[in-house]
C-alpha cells in the first residue's frame, strides 16, 4: 500500500476502528472488544515507528498535527496504557448495558488523547481535549454512579472552558493559534503569559486532579467501570500533565515571569502552583488512608501523585522536569497496573470493597505480585521506576530550598506506605472470606497486560536511562537544559544516582530476607471463621476482617478536617437557591407582579440611559 | 422573487381553511412545505440586499420588506423550524391549523418587514396566535397572564414607535437610521424610544424580568406550542432586536451599559434557574431564556455574526430538545428527570438525536454550538471586552452541568451506586416515536456537519467579511 | 403600601416620559411638541399631495384624475393604499381573535335566554332598526374613500345590528357557518387581489385599477372594493364574537 | 395639553395593571392604557389650525393645511387590534370564571 503512516492516518484509523468497534459489537460482543485491543496496539506500533520523523507536520482535513518530542512521549505512554487495559474489555462485554457504545467511546477517548498531544494549533488541541472529556463522560455512568459523571464533567468543563478563554485571549493578542509560536510570543508579554499560565494551568490542574480540583477523581475513578478506571488514572489524567508542561516549560515560564517576585528560585506564580501541588500531596495522602473502597483509595493516591507531577513541572529546572516526566511515566504504569489488579479482583469476586475481601494471595498470587510491584513503585521504593522519579524531584526541591514543599512531599511518601499497605493486607493478605473460597486465578488474557506493566515498572526502575534519555531530548527540544548522565548514573546538582547499583544492593537485601523467611518456621493457616468468642461462633465476617477499622486512630485525628466538596456543594446550592428565587420572583403567574418588574426595569433603564 | 408571498400564502391558506374546515391540515402542510421551498429558492437566487416595496410605493413612503442576507437567514430559520415542529407534532394540530398558519405568516412578516408600525402589527398577529395556541396547554390562567403582559408590551412598543415617528417623520427603519445619521440627533433624545421598544420586545423575547409569563405558559406545554414559542418566535423577535440595534439604536454609554446589564443578568440568572429545575421542559425553557439574553448582549455589542450563530444554534438544538422532551412528557405523563431514567436505552435513535442537540447546546467541539460559542467569545475579545467572555464561559459550565445531568440520567437506568443492568429497566412507551426520531437524527447529522465544516477554514471563517457583508446589505446604512 | 409603591413607580415612569419629551437637556430635543409639526418633514406630506410615485403638486377635489391614489379621504388612502399591508395584518388580527374566541367558547351551544320574553314591539321594532342599521353600515364602508368611516366602522355597525337582534329576540340565532364563509371568502379575495397585483403590476397589494377622479363614488381603484371586503369581513367577525359570547355551553 | 392627559391616561392604565387582581379590571386597565396610547398617537399628528384630512367640496385642495393622516391610520389599526385582544381576553376570563367560579386571579386554585 502506498499510504505512508502519519499522524493523520493514525487518527483516521482510530476513528474508523471506533465505528468498526461499535458495529462489530452490535453483531458480536467479543469481536467488538477485540477491535479495542488491536487498534491501540497497531497505533502503538505506528507511533513507535514515527520516532524518526519527529518534527514533521501532518494535516488531516482542516486539522494540523505536529509530532513533537514531548507529544511522542505522551502518546507512547497513553497507547501503552490503552493497549494493556483493552485486554480487560473482552471480559466486561457481558456486564455492560451499552457494550457497543462503550467500545466506541473507549477508542474515541484514545483518539482524543493522541490528537491533543499531537495537535499543532490550539483549536485542534481544544477539540481533541473536549473529545476526551465527552467520550469518558459517557463511559463513567456505565459504572456505579451517574452523579460521578456529572461531577467529572463539571470540573472538566471548568478546566476546558478556562483553557478556551486562554486560547482566545492569546489569539486576540498574537493573532495565531499555533501552539509553539503563540507560547513563544506569550513569554515576551507578562500579562499574556500570566493569563495563559492561569487558564491553561487550570485546565491541566483539573485533568491532573490537583487540589482544589481533585474531587472528581475519587468519584469518577471510583465509580467508573472497572476497565475504565485504569484508563482514567493511568492515561487520561496524564493529559493534564501535558497542559501544565505546555505553559510551564514550552512557554518558558521562567523567562516570562523573570520580572516577577522570585521566591525560592521560582517566580511567585509558579510557586503558587507548586503550593497547590504540595497541598494536593497532603490531601491526597490523608484521604487515601481513610478509604475503604479499593478504587477510591488508588484514586486519592493519584491526587497525591499529581501533586508531585505539577511540582516538578512548575519548578522548571532540568532535574525537576525530568523527574516529573519520569513520574508521569512511572505513575501511569503503576496506577494502570494497580487498577487492573483491582479489576481482576473485581472480575472474580464482584466487589472492590476491602472489608469484603481478604486472603486472595492464595487464590490470585500473580495478581498479588502485580499489585505489590505497582504499589512499591507508587510509594517510591527502589528498585521501581517510581523511586527514580521521586528521587529526582526531591533532589530538585532541596536544591531550591523549598522546605515546606519538600516536607509535604516527604509526608506524602511516608503516607503512601500507609495507604498502599492497607489494600495489600486487606485484599490479598489475611484470611480468605468464606464467600471467596471458590475464587479462581485471573484469566490468562488479563495476566498479559498486568505482567507487561509490572515488567516495565521494574525494567525502568533498573534502567531508567532508557526513558530519561528521551526526556533529556525533550528538554533540549524545548530549549532548556537537558538531564546529565554518566554511564548508568543520573547526575543531580548535589549528588548522583546509580539505579543499577541500588538494584544490586536491594537484590542482596532481598535474598537475605528470603533466606530468613524460608528458614523460619511456618505459621499455621487459620480460616477466617475459625474462631469463637464467649463460646459463640461469629457469623459476620466483616467484623473479623483484618482491615476493619484499620487506621482508626488516624481517622479520628482528622475527622474534623475541612471537606473541600462542601465548598463546591455550597456554591452549587447558592446557584440553585438564586435560581429558585428568580423563578419565584420574576416568573410569577400574577400579571401585577410581572408588570411591577417590567415597570421597575424600565425606570432603571430610563434612569441608566439619562446618566 | 417577492418575499411577500411568504406572508400572503399562509394568510390565504388560513382564510381558505376557515371556509373549508376539513382541509385545514392539508392546507397548512402545503403552505409549510411551500414556504420552506420558497425561502430556499430565494436564498439560492439571492443576488443582493434590496427593499421590496408593497403596493408599489417606494420606501420610506410605503411599507417595504427588507430582503438581505440577514432576513434571509431569518426566514430560512423560521420556516424550517416551523415545518419541522409541524412535522413532529402533526397529531396535535387539531382545530388550531388556522392559528398555526397565521402565526407562520406573522413570523415571516416580523423577520422581513422594514417598517416599524408594520412590525408592531405583525408582532400583534404573532402574539395573538400565540395566546390562542397556548390555550392548547390547558393553562388558561397563565395564558391570561401572557395576554395581559403581551398586550402591555406591544403597547410600550407602539409608544416607542410613535415617539420615533414624531421625531423623524418616518416609519421605515432604514430611513430613520439614515435620518439619524444626518440630523445628528443626540443619544440622549433616543433614550426614551429605545427603552420603550426594548421593553416591548423583551417581553416577547423573554428577558428577565420582562418575560415573567413564560414559565407558567410553557412548563406543561405539548410538543407543538412549546417548541414553536421557544424557537420560531424567539428567533423572529431576536432578529428584530438585531436589526434595530444595528440601525436605529443609537445608545448613550449609560444606556448601552444598562441594556447590556439586563441581557447579561438574563443570561446568568436564567442559567442558574435552569440549574435549579428538575423538570425537562422547565430546564430547557430557562436555558433558552438564557440564550436569548446572550444573543441580545451580543447584538448590543454590535457582534451580529456571533449573535446570529448563537441564535441559530439555540433554535436548532432547542427545537429538537424541547420537541422530544414534550413528546416524552406527553406519552409517559411526566417530565421529571429523575423519573425518566434510562428512557433512551429503548429509544436509541431518539436518544442520539437528543444527545447531539444537547451537546451542541453546551458548545462542545465537533458540534455547531462550538462554532457559535467560539465566534461569540472571539468577537467579544476582538471588541476589547474581556469580562463578558469570562461570564459566558463560566455560565457554560453551569449549563453543561445540568445538560449532562439530564443526558446521563436519561441514558442510564441504574440506581445511584449500582451498575446499570437490563433487569432494572423501567418500561417506557412512546407512541409514534419513529417520525420524531428520524427528524431528531437528521437535525443531529446537520448539527455535526455544520460543526465540522466551518472549522475547515475557521480562520477565514472567523475573519471573513461576513459582518461587513451584513451591515453593507442593510441598505448601506 | 402596595398602592403607594405602585403610584411612585408610575410617577417615576411619568417623570421620565415627561422630562424626555417636554423638558429635554440642551441639544436633546428632537420631539415635535403638540401642534408644532411641520408636515413637510414627514412622509405624510407626500400622502397628501399624492406624489409618492410621480410628480404631483396639488390634488383638487372633483378635478384631479388618475393619480396614484384616488381617495378623497386621506386616512383611507393611507389605510387601504399606502399602508394596505398593515390593514391586511389588522384584518388578520381580528380574524384570528374571532377564531380564538370561537375556539375558547366552543362546545355544543345554545343561546343564552333572557328571563323575560321580549314583547312584540321590541321584537319587530328591532328588525326594522336592523334594516336601517345594515343599510347605514353598507353606506359606511362603500363610501370610505369619500367620507369619514370605512370598512371597520361599517362592519362594526352591521355587527351591532345583529347584536340588537340577538338582544331583542330570544329565538334569534344567526347562521354562524354563513359568517365563517363570508369572512373566509372576503379575506381570501383580499389576499388574492394582492397576489393578482404582483402579476399585474409587480407589487404585492398594488392598486392596479384606474383611480378615476378624486371625489366621485367610482374612484380610487381598488380602495372601495377592499373596503367592502373589509366591511363584510369585520361585520361577520364581530358578529361571530358576539354570537360566541351570547351563547352558553349546553350541560351534558 | 391633550398630549399630557393622554400620557397620564396611559400611566393610569399601568397603575391599574400594577394594582388590580380582578380579571375584568385588568382588562379595563389594559383598555385605559391603550386608549391613552391611541390619543397620544393621534395627538402627535395634530397640526395647529389643520383641517381634518379629507378632501371635500369645501376644502378641495391638497394645498390647504391638513393634520397628519398617518397617525390616524395607525390608531385605526391599533384600535382594531385592541378590540381583537379585548375580545380574546374576555373570552379567556369567561372560560376561567366557568372553571374557577371567580374573576379574582388570587382566588383561583392551582398554581
Amino acid at each position: 500500500m502506498g499510504i505512508s503512516i502519519g499522524v493523520g492516518t493514525i487518527i483516521v484509523g482510530l476513528l474508523i476502528s471506533a465505528v468498526l468497534a461499535y458495529v462489530l459489537t452490535k453483531i458480536n460482543k467479543t469481536t467488538g472488544a477485540w477491535v479495542t485491543v488491536l487498534a491501540p496496539f497497531l497505533a502503538l506500533a505506528a507511533v513507535f515507528l514515527l520516532r524518526d520523523s519527529i518534527g514533521t507536520t501532518y494535516s488531516l482535513f482542516f486539522l494540523e498535527f505536529e509530532l513533537t518530542e514531548y507529544g511522542w512521549f505522551f502518546s507512547m505512554i497513553m497507547l501503552l496504557v490503552f493497549a494493556c487495559v483493552s485486554f480487560f474489555n473482552v471480559y466486561w462485554m457481558k456486564k455492560m448495558v451499552h457494550p457497543a457504545a462503550y467500545n466506541m467511546l473507549y477508542l474515541l477517548a484514545l483518539t482524543g488523547t493522541l490528537g491533543a498531544f499531537m495537535a499543532k494549533d490550539f483549536i485542534g488541541l481544544f477539540i481533541f481535549w473536549e473529545m476526551i472529556v465527552w467520550s469518558s463522560m459517557f463511559i463513567i455512568p456505565f459504572g456505579k454512579s451517574r452523579k460521578a459523571s456529572v461531577v467529572y464533567y463539571a470540573f472538566s468543563a471548568l478546566g476546558s472552558l478556562a483553557m478556551l478563554y486562554g486560547i482566545f485571549y492569546l489569539y486576540n493578542a498574537f493573532g495565531s493559534f499555533n501552539i509553539q509560536e503563540v507560547l513563544k510570543l506569550a513569554a515576551t508579554d507578562t500579562t499574556a503569559a500570566l493569563v495563559a499560565f492561569i487558564t491553561i494551568g487550570i485546565a491541566g490542574m483539573v485533568k491532573l486532579g490537583v487540589f482544589p480540583f481533585h474531587l472528581w477523581l475519587p468519584r469518577a475513578h471510583g465509580n467508573a467501570p472497572d476497565t475504565f478506571s485504569p484508563i482514567l488514572s493511568g492515561g487520561l489524567v496524564k493529559a493534564g500533565g501535558f497542559a501544565v508542561f505546555l505553559i510551564a516549560v514550552v512557554m518558558p515560564s521562567y523567562e516570562a515571569f523573570a520580572t516577577q517576585l522570585q521566591f525560592m528560585g521560582v517566580s511567585i506564580t509558579s510557586y503558587i502552583f507548586i503550593l497547590f501541588g504540595a497541598v494536593s500531596i497532603v490531601v491526597g495522602t490523608l484521604m487515601a488512608i481513610k478509604q475503604d473502597d479499593f478504587k477510591k483509595l488508588i484514586a486519592y493516591s493519584s491526587v497525591a501523585n499529581a501533586g508531585y507531577i505539577i511540582i516538578g513541572l512548575a519548578m522548571t529546572d532540568a532535574l525537576s522536569v525530568g523527574g516529573a516526566f519520569m513520574h508521569i511515566f512511572a505513575h501511569a504504569l503503576a496506577s494502570a497496573a494497580a487498577f487492573l489488579a483491582v479489576a481482576a479482583v473485581s472480575h472474580r469476586t464482584g466487589t472492590t470493597k476491602m472489608s469484603e475481601l481478604g486472603g486472595l494471595i492464595h487464590r490470585m498470587p500473580l495478581t498479588y505480585l502485580v499489585y505489590l510491584i505497582a504499589i512499591i513503585s507508587m510509594a517510591g521504593i527502589p528498585p521501581m521506576a517510581g523511586f527514580i522519579s521521586k528521587w529526582m524531584l526531591f533532589q530538585s526541591m532541596i536544591d531550591n530550598g523549598m522546605v515546606f514543599v519538600a516536607t509535604a512531599a516527604f509526608f506524602g511518601s511516608i503516607g503512601s506506605f500507609l495507604y498502599v499497605f492497607r489494600p495489600l493486607s486487606a485484599v490479598f493478605l489475611g484470611q480468605l472470606s468464606p464467600k471467596h473460597y471458590k475464587v479462581k486465578k485471573a484469566p490468562v488474557l488479563m495476566m498479559i497486560p498486568m505482567i507487561i506493566l509490572s515488567g516495565l515498572t521494574v525494567l525502568f526502575g533498573i534502567f531508567p536511562n532508557i526513558v530519561l534519555r528521551i526526556v533529556s531530548r525533550i528538554q533540549t527540544s524545548v530549549g532548556m537544559e537537558g538531564l546529565q548522565f554518566d554511564g548508568t548514573k543520573i547526575i543531580g546538582s548535589n549528588g548522583s544516582l546509580d539505579p543499577t547499583l541500588i538494584v544490586v544492593i536491594f537484590g542482596i537485601g532481598f535474598m537475605i530476607a528470603l533466606v530468613i523467611f524460608l528458614l523460619h518456621p511456618k505459621s499455621r493457616k487459620v480460616e477466617l471463621m475459625d474462631t469463637y468468642t464467649a463460646s459463640e461462633f461469629i457469623y459476620t465476617p466483616e467484623l473479623l476482617h483484618y482491615s476493619h477499622s484499620f487506621y482508626a486512630p488516624f481517622e479520628r485525628l482528622y475527622k474534623n478536617a475541612p471537606d473541600t466538596s462542601k465548598w463546591y456543594k455550597a456554591i452549587l446550592k447558592k446557584v440553585s437557591e438564586i435560581g429558585g428565587f428568580v423563578s419565584y420572583a420574576f416568573f410569577s403567574s400574577k400579571p401585577r407582579i410581572v408588570v411591577f418588574w417590567i415597570v421597575i426595569a424600565m425606570v432603571a433603564l430610563l434612569w441608566g440611559g439619562s446618566v | 422573487m417577492n418575499p411577500a408571498l411568504l406572508i400572503a400564502a399562509p394568510l390565504l391558506a388560513a382564510f381558505i381553511a376557515v371556509i373549508f374546515k376539513k382541509i385545514d391540515k392539508v392546507v397548512l402542510g402545503v403552505v409549510a412545505v411551500g414556504n420552506i421551498a420558497y425561502s430556499i429558492v430565494m436564498a439560492v437566487l439571492f443576488t443582493g440586499a434590496t427593499q421590496i416595496a408593497i403596493g408599489g410605493f417606494a420606501p420610506p413612503f410605503g411599507i417595504s420588506l427588507v430582503l438581505d442576507s440577514y432576513s434571509l437567514i431569518g426566514i430560512l430559520l423560521v420556516n424550517v423550524a416551523f415545518g419541522l415542529i409541524l412535522l413532529m407534532g402533526t397529531k396535535l394540530v387539531g382545530r388550531y391549523g388556522i392559528v398555526l398558519a397565521v402565526s407562520l405568516a406573522a413570523l415571516n412578516g416580523i423577520v422581513l418587514t422594514g417598517d416599524l408600525f408594520n412590525l408592531f402589527v405583525f408582532i400583534e398577529v404573532a402574539a395573538i396566535s400565540a395566546y390562542i395556541m397556548t390555550t392548547m396547554n390547558k393553562q388558561l390562567k397563565h395564558t391570561f397572564n401572557y395576554l395581559i403582559l403581551g398586550t402591555l408590551a406591544s403597547g410600550l412598543l407602539l409608544f416607542g414607535i410613535a415617539v420615533l415617528y414624531n421625531m423623524f417623520g418616518s416609519l421605515n427603519i432604514i430611513d430613520i437610521a439614515s435620518k439619524l445619521a444626518i440630523s445628528g440627533v443626540s443619544a440622549g433624545a433616543m433614550v426614551l424610544p429605545i427603552v420603550f421598544i426594548f421593553a416591548g420586545l423583551s417581553v416577547e423575547a423573554k428577558l428577565i424580568p420582562f418575560g415573567g409569563w413564560v414559565r407558567g405558559v410553557l412548563k406543561k406545554s405539548n410538543s407543538l406550542v412549546g417548541p414553536l414559542l421557544v424557537t420560531g418566535y424567539a428567533a423572529a423577535i431576536l432578529l428584530v432586536f438585531g436589526r434595530l440595534t444595528s440601525t436605529i439604536f443609537i445608545m448613550s454609554d449609560g444606556l448601552k451599559i444598562a441594556l447590556t446589564v439586563v441581557a447579561v443578568a438574563t443570561l446568568v440568572l436564567a442559567e442558574f434557574t435552569a440549574f435549579s429545575k428538575k423538570n425537562l421542559r422547565e430546564v430547557l425553557l430557562f436555558s433558552s431564556i438564557a440564550q436569548s439574553g446572550l444573543v441580545v448582549a451580543l447584538f448590543l455589542n454590535g457582534l451580529t455574526v456571533a449573535a446570529i450563530l448563537v441564535l441559530v444554534n439555540n433554535v436548532v438544538s432547542k427545537l429538537v430538545l424541547f420537541a422530544l422532551s414534550a413528546k416524552i412528557a406527553d406519552d409517559t405523563g411526566t417530565d421529571k428527570i429523575s423519573e425518566l431514567k434510562g428512557v433512551f436505552t429503548k429509544y436509541r435513535v431518539l436518544g442520539v438525536g437528543f444527545t447531539i442537540a444537547a451537546m451542541s447546546l453546551i458548545g462542545l467541539p465537533m458540534f455547531f454550538g462550538f462554532v457559535a460559542k467560539a465566534q461569540a467569545v472571539m468577537s467579544l475579545f476582538e471588541s476589547g471586552n474581556l469580562w463578558l467572555p469570562a461570564v459566558i464561559l463560566l455560565v457554560s459550565v453551569i449549563e453543561g452541568i445540568y445538560i449532562i445531568r439530564i443526558l446521563t440520567t436519561l441514558w442510564n437506568s441504574g440506581k445511584e451506586g449500582q451498575v446499570p443492568s437490563k433487569d432494572a429497566q423501567k418500561e417506557y412507551k412512546l407512541n409514534g416515536f419513529v417520525k420524531v426520531s428520524i427528524v431528531a437524527l437528521v437535525i443531529g447529522v446537520l448539527i455535526v456537519a455544520a460543526g465540522i465544516l466551518p472549522i475547515t477554514n475557521i480562520k477565514e471563517f472567523l475573519s471573513s467579511d461576513f459582518l461587513s457583508f451584513i451591515t453593507r446589505s442593510m441598505g448601506g446604512v | 403600601m402596595k398602592q403607594v409603591v405602585s403610584i411612585l413607580l408610575v410617577l417615576a415612569v411619568g417623570f421620565f416620559i415627561f422630562s424626555a419629551l417636554y423638558f429635554p437637556n440642551q441639544g436633546d430635543s428632537a420631539f415635535d411638541s403638540y401642534g408644532e409639526v411641520d408636515l413637510d418633514e414627514r412622509v405624510s406630506s407626500s400622502f397628501i399631495d399624492k406624489n409618492v410615485t410621480g410628480e404631483n403638486d396639488e390634488v383638487v377635489f372633483g378635478e384631479s384624475a388618475n393619480l396614484e391614489d384616488g381617495s378623497a379621504n386621506y386616512v383611507t388612502s393611507v389605510i387601504v393604499n399606502y399602508r394596505s399591508f398593515d390593514t391586511l395584518g389588522e384584518v388578520t388580527v381580528l380574524f384570528i381573535s374571532a377564531f380564538g374566541v370561537g375556539l375558547l367558547l366552543s362546545g355544543r351551544r345554545k343561546k343564552q335566554a333572557f328571563a323575560h320574553q321580549p314583547n312584540f314591539i321590541l321584537k319587530y321594532g328591532a328588525r326594522l332598526v336592523f334594516g336601517i342599521m345594515v343599510i347605514f353600515g353598507v353606506y359606511m364602508f362603500s363610501h370610505g374613500h369619500l367620507a369619514p368611516g370605512g370598512g371597520f366602522p361599517g362592519g362594526a355597525i352591521i355587527a351591532a345590528a345583529l347584536l340588537l337582534l340577538y338582544l331583542a329576540d330570544n329565538d334569534f340565532r344567526a347562521k354562524m357557518k354563513a359568517f365563517k364563509v363570508t369572512e373566509g371568502i372576503a379575506g381570501s379575495i383580499y389576499v388574492i387581489l394582492g397576489l393578482l397585483a404582483i402579476v399585474i403590476g409587480g407589487y404585492f397589494l398594488m392598486n392596479f385599477l384606474p383611480t378615476g377622479i378624486v371625489g366621485t363614488i367610482f374612484s380610487a381603484g381598488l380602495i372601495p372594493i377592499i373596503y367592502v371586503l373589509i366591511g363584510l369581513k369585520v361585520g361577520s367577525e364581530i358578529a361571530g364574537i358576539v354570537d360566541s359570547f351570547l351563547t352558553v355551553e349546553v350541560e351534558k | 395639553m391633550i398630549q399630557y392627559l393622554s400620557i397620564a391616561l396611559m400611566l393610569v392604565g399601568i397603575y391599574g395593571l400594577l394594582s388590580q387582581r380582578n380579571m375584568i379590571k385588568l382588562i379595563v386597565s389594559l383598555n385605559i392604557f391603550e386608549i391613552g396610547l391611541n390619543i397620544f398617537i393621534v395627538s402627535i399628528g395634530f397640526v395647529k389650525d389643520g383641517l381634518a384630512p379629507i378632501l371635500t367640496s369645501n376644502h378641495n385642495s391638497s394645498a390647504l393645511l391638513y393634520v397628519d393622516p398617518l397617525p390616524q391610520a395607525m390608531v385605526l389599526t391599533a384600535i382594531v387590534i385592541g378590540v381583537g385582544i379585548t375580545a380574546l381576553a374576555l373570552a379567556l376570563a369567561r372560560k376561567l370564571y366557568k372553571t374557577h367560579g371567580t374573576y379574582e386571579l388570587d382566588e383561583m386554585e392551582g398554581e
